[in-house]
């Protein structure tokens, strides 16, 4: 258990990865990449635990109790959000390719090589 | 103080195993709108193992975030391009792989 | 390249990062261990300005320039993903069917709806002292307006979804954040300062400048949400194409 | 309000811009939208002038929130306004004015209902870039960094009826997404080790633990998101895909300025958290990215000479350049930085210029295709005159400023490696060549029109006009901005005054003890000697020589099949198989492939972890 929470949000990542390498479909690229993010939020999270720790909200806790690291949280919000915003404008330039290009297959879409 | 440490240290361990399980599974559903559904319990498991890290905040979010909106906004997306497709026979299929054109 | 070599590169890089990541990790302090500097700071200096839920006091206080940043990020993707979905030339908007609804479901919806506005109210107010905040409480009151659409149809979701105002109230609020940094600045202490009394612990007019800024984001993640929502839901339900139009590429 | 007071006002007073431009934006006349786009354009450049001036003896720091440091560190965030970093948000907000002015009239009408859209994310822009280059904290600058981003993303996307930039801007977007996210993982580790975010804390927290695969991993990782924004080979896929669709006054400043602060954050990351003692060895760093940097400029110079796409051929040009960039940077000599500052500034005058011609063309013909365009402009002879200037620019004549950058960094090189400068000579000469050549062809009609170039390539036909009245005279906007920005690069490299002051910028920036101990509230560093960066003797004829080799790489280009004696066609001849053997598989790698760029992203990952694995 000791270092296993990091292994995860390795395994995590690569895992997205390896998904939108195979991909066939934009659609399912950008659900990957969000995959792929969620291992941020593990790592950061796990990295800010503390054993014995609550959650660093002291509006019924007592100033002095051990609390987990709430930096960590505050970041991990941030992705949360970011990540949504991003993944919201990456589909809706999905909707007008395939309006525009009529499939979202990458081994279709030629437009740009060379 | 201890058994309950003890039992969240399970909790944690139990809930790590079952978000990369599903994190994989979702990383390898090839269909956008099953993939979507496996988002959703994914971000789902995601705010428990939230919970369990003491991180109330970022789980309120993630399952307002990750549980619902994402894969919503996934499934509007396909409802979409399948709309289109329906309209229009001929393009080449999107939702189903192998659909499309052959590989190179 | 071949989807073979694509992969086979993929896998070769994979296996490096995997091997080097599991090193990378055994360097790291273990799970559940005690020292966070800079934790340890940020919990201080929330309570020294009385605010008891400390994620809060970081995000909306301490790091606030951060959280600056984060919200013009959602201001910039709402705006861009609505210009981005707005109806291309040669594209028309056709009016969808009224839906029959069952009863029941429209008693749930309209139950349940302004109950979840309630609550997303009550989850921003109350960032400062307990978990959730502008946010969480924007993202509940957004998707708590959609119960409409399940409830009745879309054009009963299209009445209560004012977007016209709801743009401007997006884009005011993203400025509200701005100009409450100035507040400090003009105050003459330095952008961000939290000027404002600190009130007293533990109660929903303590931490200052967090519960405006709180209310700011709240405002601004509802009303950017719905707008977003309403972007999509246009492109899934109204929008029809030409079928000309996308033979663009086979030029 | 003091100095320091100016520094958050350089994102806040874009952001009230880009707000007051969303909410009243389509209830205005579309001048009043002008007025407010180019006001607060200029009001950001008078913030970062004043600062300019403020920065003139020290760093002016400014933490926010008012959390000073106690005990040398801070709960709060911390922007640092160093020479370098108001410099790099200078050069940034020049290019916005420029290209707000561009704008004016550039779109014939924007889609109703969205006609603040496009000036307001402009102004976001402004502030994403802003705020990178001032911060002083790592997640900040991440922050930032995912605004600059997400902004780009949507403004290379804006013209939803034609699926290219579509594409593009998927790429762009998904691409640099997980490279940012890659960055995130990154700044956890390093979180993890110290416990600090800003890039000051951090740097002096690693001194107490030894250099190890963690350290190594996140360095790697929080630059993966630097270089791909960076472009360099082979996290470079992305970039022509998306600065080739995108509308030209976005490429503009994507080309212009954006990708050089990928290199910024590279240079600025590695000095200040990773190179203290215990780090990353300074000439692990050095030969790591010396090598990708030469890497990158061959590649780019290579394919940016096989484009017939206007657009793309400068895109791949700032591949190139950018190439050079990072090998100046990671000479880490004060001299190689001031080199670089110099060419950046240069580059980004005569890029945004060419950049801006080429939106002429596109406006009149509806096409950026070099062959289509076949002497089509020849009724365009400012247009002409100011393309082969570009040209001439970017192939590092004197006395432009990317000259006497690239002499300056050719300088550095040379003390270190003595091939460098032939590597730098070279790559102007193909670039520049290449914009030659499309020069003649385009505004001069000279050759033939019809070239058989092999394998895979994206024409520039068909492309939807951005501009829809095709018979009106060409704005005089689109003429007058590029010609200033060709003057503003020649003024770098004729006003001695600039290249001072960027070499005292380059000095200061590695100092690093004084970074350090500005961001903690302690004492002003001592100050570096100031990097001699004038023009010399051998500089001059560097700057000639590879000019003179892109005019003959242009003439023999245009005119070489033409050639009586055989010697000449004998060497067309060599050239052709040798571009079929080696350029074609280079160019098939460029596939447009989604999935091929996350491979590559994966291996550049790998390698560079081996990499530095290997030398830590």
């Amino acid at each position: 258990m000791t270092i296993l929470p990091y292994l995860a949000a390795g395994w995590i990542f690569l895992a997205g990865l390896y998904g939108m390498v195979t991909s066939r479909n934009i659609i399912r690229t950008i659900g990957c990449l969000s995959v792929a993010q969620s291992a941020t939020y593990v790592l950061l999270l796990a990295i800010g635990y503390r054993r014995g720790g609550t959650a660093p909200v002291f509006s019924d806790a007592s100033p002095r109790s051990r609390v987990v690291d709430p930096v960590v949280q505050a970041l991990t919000l941030t992705d949360v959000v970011v990540g949504a915003t991003v993944t919201a404008l990456l589909l809706a330039l999905a909707i007008q390719l395939r309006k525009r290009h009529g499939t979202l297959d990458p081994d279709a879409l030629t437009g740009l090589k060379g | 103080m201890n058994d309950a440490n003890t039992l969240n240290g399970y909790l944690i361990a139990v809930a790590l195993v079952l978000v990369t399980a599903t994190a994989t599974a979702a990383a390898l559903t090839r269909e956008p709108v099953r993939q979507a559904i496996v988002l959703g319990l994914l971000g789902l498991e995601l705010a428990v193992l939230f919970t369990a890290l003491q991180a109330p905040d970022v789980a309120l979010s993630q399952l307002a975030v990750g549980g619902a909106l994402t894969p919503l906004l996934i499934v509007l997306t396909v409802r979409k391009v399948r709309r289109e497709a329906a309209e229009r026979p001929d393009a080449s299929g999107d939702g189903d792989p192998g659909a499309g054109s052959g590989p190179r | 390249m071949s989807r073979t070599a694509r992969v086979g590169l993929f896998l070769a890089a994979a296996a490096v990062f995997a091997v080097v990541f599991t090193l990378a990790c055994t360097g790291l302090p273990h799970f559940g261990a005690a020292s966070h500097p800079y934790g340890t700071r940020a919990v201080a200096a929330a309570l020294r300005h009385r605010t008891a839920n400390v994620i809060s006091s970081v995000n909306f206080d301490q790091r606030a320039f951060d959280t600056l940043g984060e919200e013009s990020i959602l201001f910039a993707s709402v705006l861009g993903a609505v210009a981005l979905l707005r109806p291309a030339r040669d594209e028309r908007e056709s009016s969808p069917l009224p839906l029959r609804v069952p009863p029941s479901t429209r008693l749930i919806g309209a139950i349940l709806l302004p109950l979840t506005l309630l609550t997303g109210v009550y989850i921003v107010a109350h960032g400062q002292l307990s978990p959730g905040g502008g946010f969480q409480g924007g993202v509940v009151l957004a998707t708590g307006l959609h119960l409409a659409y399940v409830a009745a149809d879309y054009r009963a979701l299209r009445r209560v979804r004012p977007l016209v105002v709801l743009e401007v109230a997006d884009a005011v609020a993203a400025g509200a954040f701005a100009l409450l940094g100035l507040a400090g600045l003009i105050a003459g202490s330095g952008y961000l300062r939290n000027v404002l009394p600190l009130g007293t612990f533990n109660q929903l007019s303590s931490g200052g400048l967090v519960p405006v800024i709180n209310a700011a984001v709240g405002l601004e993640v509802g009303s950017g949400l719905v707008v977003l929502l309403a972007g999509f839901l246009d492109q899934a339900v109204e929008i029809d194409t030409p079928p000309a139009a996308q033979d663009g590429d086979r030029a | 309000m003091t100095t320091a007071d100016l520094l958050p006002l350089a994102v806040a007073v874009p952001l009230l811009g880009a707000v007051l431009l969303a909410a009243a934006g389509n209830r205005l006349p579309r001048l009043a939208r002008d007025v407010i786009v180019t006001v607060a354009a200029a009001a950001v450049l008078a913030d970062l002038v004043a600062l300019w001036h403020g920065s003139a003896h020290g760093r002016v720091v400014n933490w926010l929130g008012g959390y000073r440091p106690r005990h040398g560190v801070s709960v709060g965030i911390v922007l640092v306004g160093d020479r370098t970093g108001v410099a790099v948000a200078l050069l940034a907000a020049l290019l916005v004015l420029a290209v707000v002015c561009y704008s004016w009239r550039y779109f014939a009408e924007p889609p109703a209902r969205h006609a603040g859209t496009f000036p307001a994310l402009i102004l976001l822009f402004e502030a994403g870039m802003c705020g990178f280059a001032l911060t002083g904290d790592l997640f900040d600058a991440f922050v930032f960094f995912e605004l600059m981003g997400t902004v780009a993303y949507a403004l290379t996307g804006y013209h939803i009826e034609d699926p290219r930039p579509l594409q593009g801007a998927l790429t762009f977007g998904v691409v640099n997404s997980l490279a940012a996210y890659a960055t995130l993982l990154g700044i956890g580790l390093l979180y993890a080790r110290t416990g600090e975010l800003g890039f000051a804390s951090i740097g002096a927290a690693l001194e107490g633990h030894r250099a190890d695969a963690l350290l190594v991993t996140a360095f790697v990782l929080v630059l993966t998101g630097l270089l791909v924004k960076a472009a360099v080979v082979p996290f470079h896929f992305w970039l022509p895909d998306a600065h080739s669709v995108a509308p030209t006054p976005v490429c503009m400043l994507l080309s212009g300025v954006m990708v050089e602060l990928g290199v910024y954050g590279v240079a600025r990351v590695y000095t200040v958290v990773f190179a203290g003692p215990h780090g990353i060895p300074h000439g692990a760093f050095r030969d790591t990215f010396v090598g990708f940097g030469v890497l990158t400029a061959l590649t780019g110079a290579v394919m940016c000479w096989q484009q017939r796409h206007l657009k793309r051929m400068l895109a791949f040009s700032t591949i190139a350049h950018v190439g050079l960039f990072l090998t100046g940077v990671a000479l880490l000599t004060p001299q190689g930085l001031a080199g670089t500052a110099l060419y950046v500034a240069g580059h980004a005058g005569a890029k945004a210029a060419l950049f801006g011609v080429t939106g002429v063309l596109l406006d009149r013909y509806g096409s950026v295709d070099e062959d289509t365009l076949h002497g089509r402009a020849r009724e365009l002879p400012l247009a002409g005159v100011l393309f082969t200037l570009g040209g001439l620019a970017l192939a590092g004549l004197p006395p432009f400023g990317l000259g006497l950058g690239k002499a300056v960094a050719e300088h550095a090189a040379a003390a270190d490696l003595r091939w460098l400068p032939a590597v730098f000579v070279a790559v102007s000469a193909a670039t520049g060549g290449a914009v030659l050549r499309a020069a003649l062809h385009v505004f001069a009609g000279a050759g033939t029109a019809d070239h058989h170039r092999p394998g895979p390539q994206a024409t520039g036909d068909a492309e939807e006009p951005e501009i829809r009245e095709a018979s009106r005279r060409v704005p005089a906007p689109m003429l007058v901005v590029p010609a200033v920005l060709l003057a503003g690069s020649l003024a770098v490299g004729v006003l001695p005054a600039v290249a001072h002051a960027l070499a005292g910028a380059a000095a200061s920036f590695t100092d690093r003890a004084g970074y350090l101990s500005a961001a903690a509230d302690g004492p002003a560093g001592r100050t570096n000697p100031v990097p001699q960066a004038g023009w010399t003797t051998e500089g001059v004829l560097l700057g000639c020589l590879s000019a003179l080799l892109a005019v003959a790489c242009a003439a023999g280009s245009v005119w070489g099949a033409k050639v009586p004696w055989p010697a000449g066609r004998r060497a067309a001849l060599t050239v052709r198989t040798a571009s079929r053997r080696v350029i074609l598989p280079l160019r098939r790698l460029h596939s447009g492939h989604l999935g091929d760029y996350v491979s590559w992203l994966a291996g550049g990952i790998a390698v560079l972890l081996l990499v530095l694995l290997a030398q830590v």
